[in-house]
């Protein structure tokens, strides 16, 4: 069992309760989206994935690890967390040292530190930008050199929160593409539905603190009522095809 | 180096509020020119890393400590006006906010922390940039200037605390320790000043108030091709003759002073003290608040000479490296 | 950002700003004017001090506390009368300077009352409130404009240390020994051009919605005659102090 | 003529130019799309319409009022201008005050203020979160009370940057109706495809910094050819259906 979420419940300090009793599985090598309204507490479950939050109640096990002190370099070695805004991930005066961080930290160092970033920046299509500082990009490029971040430490679990909004249709499709290639486990945040449809054969839906449905996104989507329930619907003009093959 | 309330006499308090509100009003008056609606946020976030600088105590010598000052810094980024506007808030926001700094000597911190620092380090800041107008004269200025206002702050502080201190300390002691330690305090601050100043000329040079870099020309694509055009300048920054004169006068006077009453007999204002040797060796936990060295009457020197050696080397210090600038750009 | 300040409902902290600024700064220049030789007027303003801690439900703690800004001056106090000049004597074997020992008294007493009163305003009042005080009792706008972005820039500042804390950390650092010094010294770098740079951003924000660099008043803020008289209480006891003694 | 940008040059303070030449007019009640790749430029022409950023070469009018210094306040009154990034656009403690800045500065008082507050945030469904400080909203639900913050200054001119990433699609579908019962001039920066089409009868794409094309939202979308140049495709499962009416 790669993920394993226990009855997490969390409560932000100034008394706010996000997290109401959360249990979730996710096996080795599963696609799945996390769904839900906005303020449904997805952001605050995902921060518990690699520890940045600490459970106030329940337990997160990742690879057998529970996620505490003891086991923090470790889970986080092997999650990758790609935050909501980019402007929380990126810190280093220059994209190439941003990038370069995490493996360095990992022990990578020389020619293969500097493969391991060019490598990462050319899948998300930033390569021309190495020497610029990250805080003069634009937004959507940001998002894309804060995924790059996170590949470039080639985590075996990918976390991703709503890493599609602010991209171009076609960099949101290369980031699919990319997604697909990998072979890892991946839980990806998202309000784009057929985004979800095209990339995760599973999805679940949070909303107010706990899980409301767990199932196969074709059937889920196909629910106009659990999503109507959950303020969820299907975008204008777009008709549920029928899932395509896993690749 | 926050005065606290009681620690001066009032005619010393009250003279250095007087001096300080009007510098204020002036300054208030001439920011106008510094500032328009982009660069008051500048302003706050000067004020804001001059707060946290001076937050920050480091270790200099022999389990003594100092903090920055920031006056330099904040006349180089946002103009000498603005600079004595930016660091008296921080003073009166320490003060009112965070109990920090007496407020009945919130004069006396203006006139030590914002005035001398901010209208000195602008001048030297100006000699040395007018000398060579590049990149590497913007840093070497910013060091110089930094490095130049702490000791003479301290060396201020001195002066007033022979004028109107409220404790029965021999003067060439204090002069001695003020003075001497505060020039290694100084190469802290000009490193620090000339790092900064450095980090924010690479990305946004249009932030330097004391360096607005020429802008390059823009590129228009239409459909019969590109072209090159000028763009739309900001106003040229006039600049401020006057105010360059008036610092280094002050600092010429200061130096004058603080060297009569450092070589002076110091017996014009306090009793010598019985025991030298006694004094020299408790001056240091005297002054640990300040971050003092034994620097005093160790080794033979003088403690009265102390301070004027504190301003040589700083002067000396200034004109090495004033001097690398000129023989730079004279090589270019 | 916060300062000192505590959360309270006492008639303290309801007392309008500009009332309570004034009432601590004539508090402070009562206490430096008073001779160092009455000791009692000392105790009495230290008395008054603690009252208006009571009223205000500041716990005494939290007080001597935040006290220690105080503390390098402390040190240096204490250290007069063993350097001071002039006429000694002897304290348990030790040499003392007689105008030094009463130089030490009066820098502690003076001090230490003016840092606790200023605490006992700065933990009742609002930062922003103080601002508002401070704009009522027309102290440049300029000045405010700057003291306004300054705590708001503190906030950033804050905010994006610790934005950029949670990043380091989730891609595997751990601040351990000085070799990772530099990787500090360059975040310190970039920290200040992005606080900078978000700042500006917001205060852009700030003039598309109309900001023309004072804060909208959103109430009437004139402070009725009894709450400076009020206020004017702690300054009037103090005076009285003064003058009787 | 409501809105007209001439020959539009513009290069950052580190020397990046981001606007080659950008002409456009938009005339009074029109809805604008504003499409193109991340980086293109469309962020940087957006902060131009209101003087945040000032043209290095060319000019901006608004409605007659060419857009400097003299006229900067006046503008802004007209402009009302919804940030790509929520951080930028919220600043004060509580979310009531930050809604409440826009029509103070502009003289509302008492009773009217409340009720423009309480009603712009009813718009965008958080009128439940009026007291609880902005900074702890989920990303979500501050681009919510973003929105809400433009709103309560009543604009003749609405400029969105990305209105509707990192919001749920019922939010989404909700901010359509708001903005299409608005008798307001709008114009949109998107990359969401189907999103222009439902709400902009017209759209432009900027590339490169410069106008790419200029046309009908139905016929630059049935321009494969035009989109793929530019980095935009329709999403997976979408199909271009008739524009709606008008309203
Ligand atoms: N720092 C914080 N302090 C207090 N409450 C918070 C904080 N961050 C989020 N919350 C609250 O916790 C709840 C869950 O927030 P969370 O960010 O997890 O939502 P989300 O599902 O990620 O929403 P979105 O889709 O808008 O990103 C919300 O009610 C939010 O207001
Ligand atoms: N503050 C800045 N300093 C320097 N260059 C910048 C800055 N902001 C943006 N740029 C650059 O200007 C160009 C245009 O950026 P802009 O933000 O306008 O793009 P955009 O079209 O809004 O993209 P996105 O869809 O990703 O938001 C980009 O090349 C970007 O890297
Ligand atoms: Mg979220
Ligand atoms: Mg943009």
């Amino acid at each position: 069992m790669t993920l394993d979420v226990r009855d997490l419940a969390y409560a932000y300090p100034d008394g706010t309760q996000a997290l109401f009793g959360v249990t979730l599985s996710i096996a080795r090598g599963e696609r799945v989206a996390l769904l839900g309204p906005n303020g449904a507490g997805k952001t605050t479950l995902v921060m518990h994935l690699n520890g940045i939050l600490t459970a106030g109640h329940g337990e997160v096990v990742v690879a057998g690890l529970p996620v505490n002190k003891e086991n923090l370099r470790e889970v986080r070695r092997r999650v990758g967390l790609i935050f909501q805004d980019p402007d929380d991930q990126l810190f280093m005066p220059t994209v190439r040292e941003d990038v370069a961080f995490g493996p360095a930290n990992m022990g990578l160092r020389g020619a293969e530190l500097d493969r391991a970033v060019v490598t990462a920046l050319e899948k998300v299509g930033m390569a021309d930008a190495i020497d610029r500082p990250p805080h003069h990009l634009s937004f959507g490029q940001r998002r894309r050199v804060a995924v790059a971040t996170v590949l470039a430490m080639d985590p075996e679990i990918l976390v991703l929160d709503e890493p599609s909004s602010n991209l171009d249709p076609a960099s949101r499709r290369e980031l699919a593409t990319i997604l697909r290639s990998l072979d890892v486990t991946v839980l990806m945040v998202t309000h784009d539905l057929p985004y979800a449809m095209e990339l995760c054969e599973r999805s679940v839906i949070l909303s107010g603190g706990v899980i409301a449905a767990d199932g196969p996104t074709g059937e889920i989507l196909a629910d106009g009522d659990l999503l109507a329930e959950h303020r969820l619907e299907l975008p204008y003009g777009f008709a549920v095809p029928t899932p395509p093959a896993r690749g | 180096m926050h005065v606290p309330d009681g620690f001066f006499t009032a005619p010393v308090a009250i003279g250095a509020g007087v001096v300080a509100a009007a510098a204020v009003a002036v300054s208030l008056r001439k920011a106008k020119t510094e500032l328009d609606d982009r660069t008051a946020p500048m302003a706050g976030l000067v004020a804001a890393f001059i707060f946290a600088v001076q937050m920050l105590n480091f270790p200099i010598a022999a389990g003594t400590s100092g903090h920055l000052l920031g006056g330099a810094l904040a006349a180089i980024l946002v103009g000498p006006y603005t600079a004595v506007l930016c660091v008296s808030v921080v003073l009166a926001v320490q003060g009112f906010f965070f109990a920090d700094g007496g407020l009945t000597a919130l004069g006396i911190n203006v006139v030590l922390m914002a005035i001398i620092p901010s209208a000195l380090g602008w001048g030297v800041f100006q000699l040395v940039t007018r000398v060579a107008r590049n990149r590497a004269s913007v840093v070497a200025g910013s060091f110089v200037a930094a490095l130049i206002s702490v000791p003479i702050a301290a060396l201020t502080f001195a002066v007033l605390f022979v004028l109107g201190g409220t404790a029965p300390i021999e003067t060439g002691a204090v002069f001695a320790a003020m003075g001497g330690v505060h020039v290694l305090v100084g190469i802290g601050e000009g490193l620090i000043t000339a790092v900064t100043v450095s980090s924010v000329l690479a990305v946004r040079p249009d932030l330097v108030y004391g360096a607005r870099f020429l802008t390059k020309p823009l590129v228009l694509k239409t459909a019969t091709g590109e072209q090159v055009v000028e763009p739309a300048r900001p106003e040229p920054v006039k600049p401020l003759r006057p105010f360059l004169v008036g610092a280094v006068a002050v600092a010429l006077v200061l130096a004058g002073v603080v060297s009569f009453f450092a070589s002076s007999s110091p017996d014009g204002l306090e009793r010598v003290a019985e025991d030298e040797g006694f004094i020299g060796a408790a001056t240091d936990h005297a002054f640990g608040g300040f971050a003092l060295a034994d620097y005093g009457d160790v080794g033979g020197i003088p403690v009265g000479i102390a301070g004027i050696i504190g301003v040589v080397i700083t002067l000396l210090v200034g004109g090495a490296i004033l001097w690398s600038v000129r023989q730079k750009t004279t090589a270019a | 950002m916060k300062g000192l300040y505590r959360p309270g409902d006492s008639p303290i902290h309801r007392l309008a700003p500009q009332c309570k600024l004034v009432a601590v700064v004539l508090f402070a220049v009562v206490v430096v004017a008073t001779p160092r030789e009455r000791f009692w007027a000392f105790l009495l303003y230290a008395l008054s001090l603690a009252a208006v801690t009571l009223i205000a439900r500041v716990p005494v703690g939290y007080v001597v506390r935040r006290l220690a800004v105080e503390l390098p001056f402390v040190v240096f106090a204490l250290a007069i009368p063993f350097i001071g000049v002039g006429e000694r004597i002897e304290v348990m074997g030790v040499s003392l300077s007689v105008a030094g020992l009463w130089a030490a008294w009066n820098i502690l007493a003076k001090a230490t009352l003016g840092v606790a009163a200023s605490i006992l305003l700065a933990a009742t009042t609002e930062p922003r409130a103080l601002l508002l005080g401070a704009q009522r009792l027309r102290v440049p706008q300029l000045l405010i404009q700057i003291a306004t972005f300054m705590l708001r820039y503190l906030e950033v500042i804050l905010d994006e240390m610790r934005r950029m804390k949670v990043a380091r950390e989730s891609r595997g650092f751990t601040p351990r020994d000085v070799r990772q010094a530099p990787v500090l010294a360059k975040s310190a770098g970039a920290l200040f051009i992005r606080s900078y740079e978000r700042g500006e951003r917001v205060h852009l924000a700030m003039l598309s919605r109309g900001y023309t660099g004072t804060m909208p008043t959103l109430t009437d803020d004139r402070a009725p005659k009894t709450q400076w008289a009020m206020a004017a209480v702690l300054p009037i006891v103090a005076s009285a102090v003064l003058f009787v003694s």
